[in-house]
Order: C-alpha cells, then sequence, then structure tokens
C-alpha cells in the first residue's frame, strides 16, 4: 500500500514538473512556428519573470497581482526589445546564427541580472496562501496544483487562439512564408513581435510558478529550459500538442525512473528518452512525417 | 492617369542590375501582358511594383501617388494582390484558410463576411472546392495555382500582379488556367500578367510588352505583336 | 600567416598590459568566483578580504608597506582558476595567495601553484588537498575528515541516533565528505541505513525522501552544495512528514539556505567553521561585518578569506621577508592563533584547524551549540 | 579556394614556425603561455568543428565531449593505467572517433535542430557519465598530475617546448584540413552541404560522407583534448561541458566556418575576449563587473554584423583588389567519351508493376513501362500524375510501395539513389539542384566522381573529365565561375554537364525545358539529339508539347498515377484520352 501512495506520490511530482516543461515548451514552439528558430534564451524569459516578481513583490512590495500583472507587462515590453535585438536583424538568415545569437542573449541575460540583483538566489511566495493539502498520505503542494492548473488553462488558450482566430492564422502564414505574408498586406514585423510578446509572457508566467518551488536564481531557467526543448521534440517539433504532453511525459519519466533506477543520472533519463525518440520517431508523438516532394 | 505607371526604374536584384530603366503603364480595366525569356527581368518588375524589391532609380506611380518608398505591407493594403512565382501555398494551412487570408490587407472586415467571399471563390474555381480542408502543400502545381489566383482575389485588389502562372503545369491545366483569367478580367479586374507562354498571354491581353536583359524592347496591342516576326521567332516558336 | 599573425598580436598585447605597476605596495592576490554559477561565494569571500586587508592596512601594513589585494575571477570553473593563478604569478610582486573555498579548483590549479613556488591560502576542505606533495598550500579551515567526524560524534554522542541516513551531492564535495562521513560513523560501529546522492540543481527531490522514509532513519548527516537544493530538499522533507534529526555540513545553515528553506530547516544542526557567537573574535568580526556591509550577515565564505589575508600577513611580519620560503616556514610555524574561525595550530601539511561548531537553526536564528575540536 | 604552389608553401611554413616560435624570442609569463595553450589546443578542436560543419554543413554541439575523450585518454591512459602518454592519447581518439561514427550515424534520419538536439543530448550524457561514474573518471574532482610526454627521446616538459610542439600539430592539421576541400571526400561533403538530395542522386555517399565527418570531427578534438590534459596537468568535467561546446561552435562562426584559418582566428579571439575585457581602464571599470554579459551581446553583434566570419570579411576584401578568373582556358580539352561497354541486351529499364503510396494518397498505382537503349523515352501527363514520383522511385529517392525497378538485368528497387548512381543512373531535377557555392567545374566533378566510373584516379583525371563534359554542353570557359553566379540557363547546362560527366546509362531529365525561352529550347533540343546520338539512353518529363514531339522516340502518358497510353508521339499525341485528359485544345485558350 505504501508503495502504491510512494508512486502516486512521484507521479504527482512528475506531472507537475513536467507541467513547468511544458509551459517553457509552449513558449519555444510557438517561436519556433513564428520563425523558424530554436529560442535557447527561452529558459532566461522564465527566469525574468521570476526576478519581475521579485522586484515588483518582494522589493517594491505591491501587492500580490498588482506584483504579477507588473511582471508580465514587463515581459511583453521584453518580448518586443527581444524580437528586435536578438532575432530581427537575423530574420533572413539561416537557423545556425539565430540560434547562436539567442544562445549570447542568454548569456546576456544572465549576467546583466547578476550584476543587478546579485547571485543571492532568492524565495519567492507561493501564489496561494496554502502549503498544499495531504491525501491518504500524498501531499499536494498548493503551487504545484496551481502550476497543473494555469498550465492545463493557458494551454487551452493558445490552442483556441491559433487554430481558431484568423490571427493565429496569420501568424502561422508569418512562420510559413514571410515574403507572401508581406505580399498578403500581413504586418510581418508585428506578427513576429507578438509571437515574441506572448513566448515571453508564457515564460514569465513559468518563472513566478516556479520560482517559490525552485526559488529565484540566474541560472534556474537553464535547467528547465534544455528539457523543455527535449519536449518539444519528444512531442513533435513545433506542435503545440505534442509539447504539452512531451514536457508531462518527461517529468514524469525523469520521476519515476529517479524513483525506481537512480537519483544522480535523473538527468540522463530525459536525454535517454529524447536519444529514443530522436531514433526511432524523429517525427515526435504529433509529428507529421512531411516527405519532401522532390 | 494610368492606374500603374512606371517611370524609367532601374532596381537591383543582390549585386545584379535586374532592371534598367524600364518604363510601362497599365491602365484601369487592362490585362497587360509582360513577356521575355528567363531572366530578362519580368519579375523583378512585379517585386519592385509590390515593394519587394526596392527601385533605386525612377518612380512606381500607384493611381498617381509614388509608391517607391512602400512597403509590401502597405502597397497591398492600397489594393495591388501580387501572386508570385511559385505560387507560394502557406503548406501548413488548410486551402480555405489560405484563401481567407487573402484578405488580409483589407480592414474591419467581419468574418462572416470573409467566409462568405470565400464560397464565392470556391465557384470561380471549382476544381479546389473539394480540397478546401485539405493542407495547402498536398495539392497538385495545377490546384495549388488556383489557389494562388483565388487566394489573390481576396484582396479585392484595383491590379493584380500574375507572375508566370503556367509555369510548369501541363497544357489542358494551362488553358483552364487562362480562361479563367479571362473571366477575372471579364468582370473588371485589372491584371498585369507576366508570362513565358507568350503564345497564351498573347491571347488573353489587351497590350504586350517585350523585355530583354533589364528594358523594355517593344511594346503594342497584343494582337499586332502577335503577327510581328521577330516576336514570332523569338517567344512564339513560330 | 595571418593566423599567427593574430595569435603574436595578442601575446604583445597581453604583454604590455602586465608590466605596468610600480612596486610600492605588497600584492596578495585572491582568486575567487566574482561570476559564474558560484558568484554568490564570490561576493561574500571578497568581503572577508577587504575586512581584513582594511584593518591590517590601518594598523600599518606589512613590512612597513601597504598591502594590497589583487582580484582575479576564475568564472568559477577549473580552468578559469588554473589561468587566474597563471596570471597572478605572471605580475610582478605577487608574494602570496588566497585560493578558492572549491576543492575542485584547489585541485586544478595546484600544479601551477607547485611550479610557481608561491604561497597560498586554500578554502578547499577536500582532505587529501594539502597532502599531494604540494608544500605551498596552507588550508584556513578545516578539512572534510574532520567535519565528518564532528557530525557522526554529534549525532552519534550528543543526540544518541543510530539509524543513519547520507544524503550528499554528486560532485567532489559531496562524494568526498559521504566517504569520509561513512569512515567516521564506522568507528563509532555504525553503518549508514541508506546513501543517498543526487545531482547539484535537481528539482525534484521526492525520490530521496521517499528513500529515506522507507529507511527509517532517525538522523540524516548531509553534505550538499547548494543552498536551493537544501532548500528543496527541507521543503519536501517536511512536507512528507519526515521529522528525523539533521546534521548538516555548512550550506544547511548558510543565510541563504534559511532564507530559502524558511520554517522548513528549523532544528537543524549545521556544523560551522565559522559562527558569530562562538568567540570573542568571531563575535567581534561580526559586528564589524554587519556595520560594513549593511545587509548582509557574516558566514564561512568572508570569514575563512578574513582570516586567510591576516595569516598571510602574520607570517610575512614574522618572516619579515616575502620571500616564498621564508613565508612558508612562517606559516606553518604559526601556532595558537586566535582567528574569527577557530585557534589556528597549522602542521606540517599546511593544515591549520582541527574542529567545528556544532549549531542549530533556531527558527531561522542560528544559535551555538559547542565547539568539536579533535588533536590529530 | 585556390592550390598554392609548393614554393609558397614551403615559405608559408618557414613563417609559421618562426611565428610558432615567437614565445621564445621574449620573455612571457605563464598566464600567457597558459593562454596560448588554451588557444592552440581549443583551435585544434575548433578544426573538427570547421569540417563538420563548415565543409558538410552538419550542426555539432557536443564537439567539447569529443574533447573530452581526448583529454581523458590521456589522463586516465597516464594517471590511472601508468600507459605511455602517446598509447593514451591514441585510445582517446580511437574511442573520440568510435562515437563520433555513432554520432554521425544518427545523421541517417536528422537534420537541423533535431541533430541540434541529438547532439546536445550526447554532450550532455556524456557529462553526467564524467560526473557520476566516479570509480572510472574520478567524478567532479577530476585527474591531477597527468604528465607531457617526450618525442623521440625529448622531453616536452617545459611549458614553451609542449606549446611549441601543440602549434606544430595545431599548424600542421591545419593544413590538412585546407587541403581536405578539394580531395574526393572533401568535394562530396561540400555537396552534401549544399544540397544533400542532390548529392546523394549524383552518387555521393552522403551518410558515408557524413559519418566520416563526424569521425574527423572527434579525431580532432580528441587531438585537442588530449594535448590540453598534457597542457595543463588537470581536467575536470567542467572543462568539457555544454558551454564550451558552444564555445567552440562561437569560435568556429566568429572566425568563419568554411576556413580553418578562420576557425583558428576565431578560437584565439574567443579565447582572449574576456581578457581583454578585463584589461579596461579604470573609468570603464565596471564593464568588468560584467563582461560576461558584454561577451554575451559581442556573440550577438558578430551573427548580426560578420555573417561569414572573419575570414569571410577578409575574404571579401581581399576579392575587391583580386578579379576571379572570368574565362576559363579551354585548349586541349579532350572531347566527352560518353560510350559505354554493356550488353544490347533487350531494355535498359523495366519499371514492373511499380506502385508508390503516400498514406492513403496512391501517388503512383502499377505502372509498366520498358525503356529501349538508346531512345529517347517521354513521360507526360497531368500535374499530380504520378510523374516525378514515378522518377523518383526510378532514381532511389523514393522506396517502391510494390513492383519492381530493373536496369540492365538487375532489380535497384532497394537501392539507394548513389548506389543507382554508381550503376549508370544518373538524373537532374525540375527545379536546379545545383551546389551553388561551388565552381562549374567543382559541381562537375563531383558527377565525375560516382562509384564505378571509369575515370583515372586523382583530382587530375576527374577534372579532366569534367571539362571534356562542360565543353561538351558549352560550358567550359565559364568552369572557375560560382554556380550561383550563373544565370539560369547556364545553370541548367552545368547540371546537366555534371551528370554526363558520370557517363550514366540512363538520363532522367525532370522538366529540363521549363523555364527556357524559345532560343534556349531550340538549343537544348539539339543538345539531346546529340546525346541520343552518342547512344545515350533518356527518360524525360516536360510540359512542352512541341519539346516532346521533336525529340521522343516514344511517350508514356500518365494519370492519376496509372497508364492511358503510350506508343511512338504520333499516336499518343492524337489519342483521344490523352487530349481530354492533358492535352486539350494545345495552344488556344477555351
Amino acid at each position: 500500500m505504501q508503495i502504491l501512495f510512494d508512486n502516486l506520490q512521484v507521479l504527482f511530482q512528475g506531472l507537475a514538473l513536467g507541467s513547468i516543461y511544458a509551459l517553457v515548451a509552449l513558449g519555444f514552439v510557438l517561436i519556433i512556428r513564428a520563425t523558424n528558430v530554436v529560442n535557447f534564451a527561452q529558459g532566461d524569459f522564465a527566469m525574468l519573470g521570476a526576478y519581475g516578481m521579485v522586484l515588483f513583490f518582494t522589493t517594491l512590495a505591491w501587492p500580490y497581482w498588482l506584483a504579477f500583472g507588473a511582471a508580465l507587462v514587463a515581459m511583453a515590453i521584453f518580448g518586443v526589445l527581444f524580437n528586435y535585438g536578438v532575432y530581427y536583424p537575423l530574420r533572413h538568415r539561416s537557423f545556425l546564427p539565430v540560434l547562436i545569437s539567442t544562445l549570447g542573449a542568454s548569456i546576456f541575460l544572465q549576467n546583466t541580472v547578476l550584476a543587478v540583483f546579485g547571485p543571492q538566489p532568492k524565495p519567492l511566495e507561493k501564489m496561494l496562501n496554502t502549503d498544499g493539502i495531504n491525501i491518504g498520505g500524498i501531499f499536494l503542494d498548493s503551487q504545484y496544483l496551481m502550476i497543473l492548473i494555469v498550465t492545463v488553462a493557458l494551454v487551452a488558450f493558445t490552442y483556441l487562439f491559433f487554430e481558431h482566430t484568423l490571427l493565429g492564422k496569420k501568424l502561422q502564414a508569418t512562420s510559413q512564408d514571410k515574403d507572401m505574408a508581406r505580399l498578403l498586406g500581413i504586418p510581418v514585423a508585428l506578427m513576429i513581435s507578438i509571437t515574441f510578446v506572448y513566448s515571453a509572457v508564457l515564460g514569465g508566467v513559468a518563472g513566478v510558478l516556479v520560482g517559490p518551488i525552485l526559488f529565484v536564481s540566474i541560472g534556474m531557467g537553464s535547467i528547465i529550459a534544455l528539457k523543455a526543448f527535449a519536449a518539444t521534440i519528444i512531442g513533435g517539433f513545433g506542435d503545440v500538442t505534442g509539447a504539452i504532453v512531451g514536457g508531462l511525459l518527461l517529468g514524469v519519466i525523469e520521476s519515476l525512473a529517479a524513483y525506481h533506477i537512480s537519483v544522480p543520472y535523473k538527468d540522463a533519463y530525459a536525454f535517454l528518452a529524447l536519444f529514443i525518440f530522436l531514433l526511432f520517431r524523429p517525427q515526435g508523438i504529433f509529428g507529421e512525417k512531411v516527405s519532401e516532394k522532390a | 492617369m494610368a492606374l500603374l505607371e512606371l517611370r524609367n526604374v532601374t532596381s537591383h536584384y543582390g549585386n545584379v542590375q535586374a532592371l534598367k530603366g524600364v518604363s510601362l503603364h497599365v491602365e484601369a480595366g487592362e490585362l497587360v501582358t509582360l513577356l521575355g525569356a528567363n531572366g530578362a527581368g519580368k519579375s523583378t518588375t512585379l517585386k519592385t511594383i509590390s515593394g519587394l524589391v526596392q527601385a533605386t532609380e525612377g518612380d512606381v506611380l500607384f493611381e498617381g501617388q509614388s509608391i517607391k518608398r512602400t512597403g509590401p505591407e502597405a502597397i497591398a493594403r492600397l489594393g495591388i494582390s501580387h501572386v508570385p512565382e511559385g505560387r507560394r501555398i502557406f503548406p501548413g494551412l488548410t486551402v480555405r484558410e489560405n484563401i481567407l487570408l487573402g484578405a488580409s490587407n483589407r480592414k474591419g472586415v467581419p468574418r462572416k463576411q470573409l467566409e462568405k467571399e470565400a464560397d464565392e471563390k470556391f465557384e470561380i474555381f471549382p476544381e479546389i472546392k473539394p480540397f478546401s480542408g485539405a493542407l495547402g502543400w498536398t495539392l497538385s502545381g495545377g490546384q495549388q495555382q488556383m489557389l494562388a489566383v483565388a487566394r489573390g482575389l481576396m484582396a479585392k485588389p484595383k491590379l493584380l500582379l500574375l507572375d508566370e502562372p503556367s509555369l510548369g503545369l501541363a497544357p489542358l491545366i494551362v488553358q483552364n488556367l487562362f480562361a479563367t483569367i479571362r473571366q477575372i478580367r471579364t468582370g473588371g479586374m485589372t491584371i498585369l500578367l507576366v508570362e513565358q507562354n507568350a503564345n497564351m498571354a498573347l491571347q488573353v491581353a489587351d497590350r504586350a510588352y517585350v523585355m530583354e536583359t533589364g528594358v523594355i524592347v517593344t511594346s503594342g496591342p497584343a494582337d499586332e505583336l502577335s503577327q510581328t516576326e521577330d516576336i514570332k521567332r523569338a517567344y512564339l516558336g513560330g | 600567416m595571418r593566423t599567427f599573425t593574430a595569435i603574436a598580436a595578442v601575446v604583445i598585447g597581453a604583454a604590455v598590459h602586465l608590466t605596468a605597476h610600480a612596486q610600492d605596495t605588497i600584492k596578495i592576490g585572491l582568486v575567487n568566483e566574482a561570476t559564474g554559477p558560484n558568484a554568490e561565494a564570490g561576493v561574500y569571500t571578497h568581503n572577508g578580504a577587504k575586512l581584513a586587508l582594511e584593518e591590517i592596512n590601518a594598523a600599518g601594513g606589512v613590512l612597513g608597506k601597504k598591502l594590497e589585494l589583487k582580484l582575479e575571477d576564475n568564472q568559477s570553473t577549473n580552468p578559469g582558476t588554473v589561468l587566474a593563478f597563471s596570471k597572478l604569478f605572471g605580475e610582478k610582486g605577487i608574494v602570496a595567495t588566497i585560493g578558492p573555498i572549491r576543492s575542485t579548483q584547489v585541485q586544478a590549479a595546484s600544479p601551477t601553484i607547485k611550479k610557481a613556488g608561491i604561497p597560498t591560502m586554500i578554502g578547499g576542505t577536500d582532505p587529501s588537498l594539502t597532502k599531494v606533495k604540494n608544500r605551498w598550500l596552507f588550508r584556513g579551515r578545516p578539512s572534510d575528515s574532520y567535519s565528518s567526524k564532528v557530525i557522526a560524534d554529534f549525532g552519534v554522542n550528543t543526540l544518541k541516533k543510530q539509524k543513519w541516513a547520507i544524503v550528499h551531492s554528486t560532485d567532489a564535495f559531496g562524494a568526498g565528505g559521504m566517504a569520509a562521513l561513512t569512515a567516521a560513523l564506522k568507528e563509532h560501529g555504525i553503518t549508514p541505513v541508506l546513501v543517498q546522492g543526487y545531482t547539484n540543481n535537481s528539482q525534484d527531490f521526492t525520490p530521496v525522501v521517499l528513500a529515506i522514509k522507507k529507511s527509517g532513519a532517525d538522523i540524516i548527516g548531509s553534505y550538499m552544495t547548494n543552498s536551493p537544493d537544501v532548500g528543496i530538499f527541507a521543503k519536501q522533507l517536511r512536507q512528507l512528514g519526515i521529522n528525523a534529526e539533521w546534521v548538516g555540513s555548512p550550506s544547511v545553515v548558510t543565510d541563504t539556505a534559511m532564507k530559502l528553506a524558511g520554517p522548513a530547516l528549523n532544528g537543524v544542526y549545521g556544523i560551522a567553521d565559522f559562527t558569530p557567537d562562538a568567540s570573542d573574535e568571531s563575535k567581534g568580526y561580526s559586528k564589524k561585518y554587519r556595520e560594513t556591509y549593511k545587509q548582509l550577515d557574516p558566514d564561512v565564505y568572508s570569514s575563512w578569506a578574513y582570516d586567510a589575508l591576516k595569516i598571510l600577513a602574520l607570517a610575512i611580519n614574522t618572516a619579515k621577508s616575502t620571500d616564498p620560503e621564508a613565508i612558508r616556514k612562517a606559516v606553518v610555524g604559526i601556532k595558537g592563533y586566535k582567528g574569527v574561525e577557530g585557534t589556528y595550530t597549522f602542521d606540517d601539511n599546511g593544515d591549520g584547524l582541527r574542529g567545528y561548531n556544532v549549531v542549530k537553526n533556531d527558527a531561522g536564528k542560528v544559535s551555538f551549540i559547542k565547539h568539536i575540536d579533535f588533536k590529530e | 579556394m585556390q592550390r598554392l604552389s609548393l614554393p609558397w608553401l614551403i615559405v608559408l611554413g618557414v613563417i609559421g614556425l618562426g611565428l610558432a616560435l615567437l614565445p621564445y624570442q621574449f620573455e612571457t609569463s605563464t598566464y600567457v603561455v597558459q593562454m596560448f595553450m588554451q588557444a592552440v589546443t581549443y583551435a585544434i578542436a575548433v578544426l573538427g568543428m570547421v569540417v563538420v560543419l563548415g565543409y558538410t554543413g552538419q550542426i555539432n554541439l557536443a564537439q567539447a565531449a569529443f574533447f573530452g575523450f581526448g583529454a581523458y585518454g590521456v589522463a586516465l591512459g597516464t594517471v590511472s593505467g601508468d600507459i605511455n602518454f602517446w598509447i593514451s592519447l591514441g585510445l582517446g581518439v580511437g574511442a573520440a572517433t568510435i562515437a563520433g561514427l555513432a554520432l554521425g550515424m544518427t545523421t541517417i534520419r536528422l537534420g537541423g535542430h533535431y541533430l541540434a538536439m541529438i547532439t546536445i543530448s550526447f554532450q550532455q550524457i556524456f557529462d553526467l557519465v564524467l560526473t557520476n561514474w566516479i570509480e572510472v573518471t574520478h567524478g567532479p574532482d577530476g585527474i591531477a598530475g597527468i604528465p607531457r610526454p617526450s618525442l623521440f627521446g625529448y622531453e616536452l616538459e617545459d611549458d614553451r617546448a609542449y606549446l611549441l610542439f601543440c602549434a606544430i600539430v595545431l599548424y600542421l592539421l591545419m593544413f590538412a584540413v585546407w587541403w581536405l576541400p578539394n580531395t574526393r571526400l572533401g568535394r562530396a561533403m561540400r555537396s552534401v552541404r549544399e544540397n544533400q538530395l542532390a548529392a546523394e542522386v549524383v552518387g555521393v555517399h552522403t551518410l558515408r560522407t557524413k559519418v566520416i565527418a563526424f569521425a574527423l570531427s572527434a579525431l580532432l578534438g580528441a587531438i585537442g583534448g588530449g594535448l590540453y590534459a598534457g597542457g595543463f596537468a588537470y581536467i575536470s568535467p567542467d572543462n568539457f561541458n555544454f558551454m564550451r561546446s558552444v564555445e567552440f561552435l562561437t569560435a568556429t562562426l566568429l572566425g568563419g566556418a568554411q576556413s580553418p584559418f578562420g576557425g583558428v582566428i576565431g578560437t584565439v579571439l574567443i579565447v582572449q575576449m574576456p581578457e581583454w575585457l578585463k584589461h579596461l581602464p579604470e573609468s570603464l571599470s565596471f564593464i568588468k563587473d560584467v563582461y560576461l554579459a558584454v561577451y554575451g551581446l559581442g556573440v550577438i553583434l558578430i551573427m548580426v554584423f560578420l555573417s561569414e566570419g572573419i575570414w569571410g570579411l577578409i575574404k571579401s576584401i581581399r576579392a575587391k583588389f583580386v578579379k576571379p578568373i572570368a574565362r576559363t582556358d579551354t585548349t586541349g580539352v579532350k572531347p566527352l567519351d560518353l560510350e559505354l561497354q554493356g550488353a544490347d541486351a533487350p531494355p535498359l529499364l523495366q519499371v514492373q508493376g511499380l506502385q508508390k503510396f503516400f498514406g492513403g494518397l496512391k501517388a503512383v498505382d502499377g505502372i509498366d513501362i520498358d525503356i529501349q537503349r538508346g531512345t529517347v523515352h517521354a513521360l507526360i501527363g497531368p500535374n499530380g500524375s504520378g510523374k516525378t514520383t514515378s522518377l523518383n522511385v526510378v532514381s532511389g529517392i523514393y522506396k517502391p510501395t510494390g513492383g519492381k525497378v530493373v536496369l540492365d538485368g538487375e532489380d535497384v528497387s532497394q537501392l539507394q539513389p548513389h548506389q543507382r548512381a554508381g550503376r549508370g543512373v544518373g538524373r537532374t531535377f525540375q527545379n536546379i539542384r545545383l551546389f551553388a557555392s561551388l565552381s562549374a567545374l567543382e559541381n562537375v566533378m563531383v558527377g565525375a566522381q560516382r562509384d564505378n566510373n571509369d575515370v583515372p584516379d586523382g583530382n587530375r583525371g576527374l577534372r579532366e573529365r569534367a571539362m571534356s563534359a562542360l565543353d561538351f554542353v558549352g560550358m567550359a570557359d565559364r568552369a572557375h565561375v560560382i554556380v550561383r553566379n550563373l544565370p539560369y540557363g547556364h545553370q541548367r547546362l552545368v547540371e546537366i554537364a555534371r551528370v554526363l560527366a558520370g557517363r550514366p546509362k540512363l538520363l532522367l531529365l525532370d522538366e529540363p525545358a521549363a523555364g527556357l525561352n524559345q532560343t534556349e529550347k531550340g538549343e537544348f533540343v539539339e543538345l539531346l539529339k546529340r546525346l541520343r546520338g552518342h547512344g545515350l539512353t533518356i527518360f524525360i518529363i516536360d510540359h512542352d508539347m512541341g519539346l516532346v514531339e521533336k525529340v521522343s522516340d516514344r511517350i508514356t502518358v500518365l494519370n492519376f498515377g496509372r497508364k492511358i497510353a503510350e506508343g511512338s508521339p504520333s499516336e499518343v499525341l492524337r489519342n483521344p484520352d490523352v487530349i481530354a485528359a492533358y492535352l486539350g485544345t494545345a495552344g488556344k485558350v477555351n
């Protein structure tokens, strides 16, 4: 019985952790779809969001939800800056220079934050005023529950937005053929900015959500981002549903394997899973195999 | 006043000077075709009109206003719809979505109205109607070309630019396509058509320009040109 | 070749930069983690050293000259550490250096230090560091062989616990500590019921906590490196209802760890080479530190560097020379020097301290429990 | 890239040696020497990146892992195993090469972002193993006391002697890497980078080429790593983590990925940049605190403003002063030999019951075509009728769902495209697929180096064959022009020359006349007739019925993936089914 409970506990943690990956993965996917580029600074979006919360809530002592809103507005502005500073000048180039540019941005952001906020990791308040609930020996942390709920809500919103609005379709069109989109009168620069803004806000939300659990530190985003990226590939490169399922799957695999096999190799399981996927199903769970019509 | 006028336009494509002083005009309601060999600068002329390529010298006037320094998005909003070479269908969107996005240059049109117009387009191009929900990349070349024109028409343009619509299409499809182009022109649309298939183009056009290495070498009414010996030999394969 | 011209230009450029200063001060190098993942510690270390520097210079400096601190960043990496030392040794007039607090970094730089023959105070606590045939390393902190002995002694003799679970990070510090603690417990005739490693920056400790639960341990001995890891572990440990005693390496009672973990770390014992209220010296130091750096509390990162610089200054003054061999002789000759971390008596290996304070987290306040010292 | 004559090589060698001896020429501190040691050993690893990324176009974010293989080989061998330095280095390099081969194998399916991710995964797992497999790797403690080797009895213990040795190794490897692009392998690599599909179809074993590229990259990385271990005497896992791989990548791109010289320059700058920032004057000293941030900013600026890297900048400056060869001397070019030995057995190509389905779409649904030797056989039909798909199955790009492709009596249905090219199947593409940044001559040489082609070994034979082929299509005097800069019609001709250089038995042409004007079409018809005159068998798709009628002996018509007619041009073009489905009232707008 205890073993069952322990497994359930591990499963819950895995799902919660997985939904953090999923949230960051979603940000990845949006940018991939808009620009065909993997944003290696995606994890740092989460880091920035969390530091925004530290600034507005901890330092300036604004009310929680006001601070939350302010952090997200700051992230939105940052998204525009990021687009014009890191991506836009390189939009006509292949994926590689852009990828390196985002890596450079990651180094820049982490060290800038380090210079401003100092190196000490910082605690952050939970979203709800309760520690969590205990169901028959399984402890459900309130913040983890919030992560699950917010992730589901954001995913649903994103899906509806992309699949059922013309704006969403315009964003997709922009990602598929920029020049054609311009010829149709779609304001491409604006579309890309919107994507970066949305992606930055999503990252910010992820940061504020995980801040209370992993604490707010310079490197907090990098760890999550690599896993989230793995999740996007496992789910199917550039696929929204795939990113979510991939993230959750990765979280669960990691937690269960850590519990049942060995803790120190925890990170290796994620990458092994990725390896296996890449070798045997490179298009991911939901990816379509688009064969080249030569 | 001509609807579109190019005055001595020079432009560069990469490092190559593609246009060397091109002047032409299109009157409202006309179907004008621009003929010439590969690399003569026909596509660059269209790109210069729609803003994808910037003219370095000369001027481009649309309804009397210079659009030389205007970006492609803004030009699309002025009412020029460019159906580029190679169709450029959005591969990951459905046929219907592709058509709907054709109206991106029109502000404030309700979704319902757009859906209705899309249905009308399916009436003009019945070949693609059955594929309404299919993704763009799954269509054949001919179907993609129909879709591209349908999408171009969704812009409700004052001027439609068609670039090599017949390229890579089977003869029968080419005939159907040109029949459709004639039909659209009869409906009152102003069209500037770039073609290599001079034979077909001259059959539907009112006037024609012939281009060689970045300059206009001949122009005149289509039926006159199609009788000229030089043209026959160089472009009509006779 | 353009390539080599470029390289040549670089050499010349670098050489020009290295030859500027006149020798009107006595210079001591400080290699620390100013940037990178461990930059947190770097700031504190610098703070401590600066405090010592001010005091030494206020008291007349060394050998009649002002003491100067040359800071060199190692970017928190091993190669960075090697380069940082090389650079310091390349400068004219560096008579001694203070090295990093991380054992791996010390290990990386050890050959360079040995080759240069410059007396170097180190903060790495891996016992082997001072015994690797490098006579130029002196440890300004007690080594892990003592920390594990103190943890075992306190847990077994004071807390009277027998069922031990050891939790450790898999890095050098954690793995070394785990081995030493296992050995120390063996001397008490105890085999731990669980030895559990984890990698640094783990996001979830549930498997670790569940393993502890299953093992039925009534005391946890820990060697954890990073404060956030301590914080996450502590929270999950308490959330899943484990109330075993916990005696940990210094990381469990750092200011940062306690801030992050909040009440989850209440009642936890830690060992500390530095505790503000352990002695008169440490009390005086703490007062001064708090006055100087308003927001911060003194901790081991600052205190060891404070002591290290003071010891070097003392040795140079005793040796009446900046000759490396003379300084070395003076350092190992120090007996019974009362520093803020404890009383230093150096042996020929270069080890000066042989004991730790045991402290307890009393609702966010560190209180001094006892000092445990070993003879050898 | 141009050849240097031998005297020049000697002069450069002497200059290089002189500069390598620079550390001996004046007083240098340990710091400077170690900085050099880092730059030199990193640069060797970056040479590997030049091969895999610059030449072959495959992204590799695991170079630090290969670097680590070499370093740990040396460290474990000498310290734990008490083995000689060189043998340890060999073991490390060997292990790295095997790992490189394995990683290269994954490119069978993956490219682009996927390859980026799989190499990152490899890198991460390598890092975790180094950290956690403590019994072998000593874990995060790392390994100290790594000795330096002796060479022919000469001890390299002294810093400067060892650095000199490393510099010489770098110098030699740099020349080897510089030499590589103009070898068979190097051309194959570059063709893979430019257009993998075309390379495969032309006869390049693309998978093998990519695997070799990864193996070479690993090998160079490991040599660099091994020398690094000897240089610093201590290694630990954090020397070989992901960030180091990023550093190698950045260095490669900064310098210019396509040149070893660029790679080395890039490395020196990357190693130096943080150090220079530390030397800022006092007034700017606040930058010291954020120099890693400035470094990150620098990386972005490099990407934005130096797209071809520093070497690209140097080359573009050089291009302003040195005029490219406009016309190639064509004296002494031999006529193209297209004669084929081979039985005149019945049909050269037999397509039997061929099927190709994509999911539910039956693109080709059971067609039979026999192509007789020495004839021109045309395949026509509406768009989407399965013409290009059929051609793709014949050339091996697709595997058939059902049916067989028999070439010269041999069932080739399951062979890879390059294997078919090796048996004499050549093709061109609807949308020209040339190796854009290679010269016309190099493009055609890639075609000439297919397996089983009867060409004398070595570059000279390939070059002669290629010049003959270019001459055949009338492009010999443009041989040294980068094909990207050629007009469309000329590109088409180069693509045909590329196939002809491979002495094909069967030539597959996919809409070769699309986009040609009437004059060009006329010339093209003449070319086809000449080819048929040489006894070549041609299978052609085109929509221009005038052209098809003029050149073909036989026509097959497809509709909806099935054959609806076959016969001589006059029969087929009058067939009412064909007119209804395809031709219509040719040339008239309805």
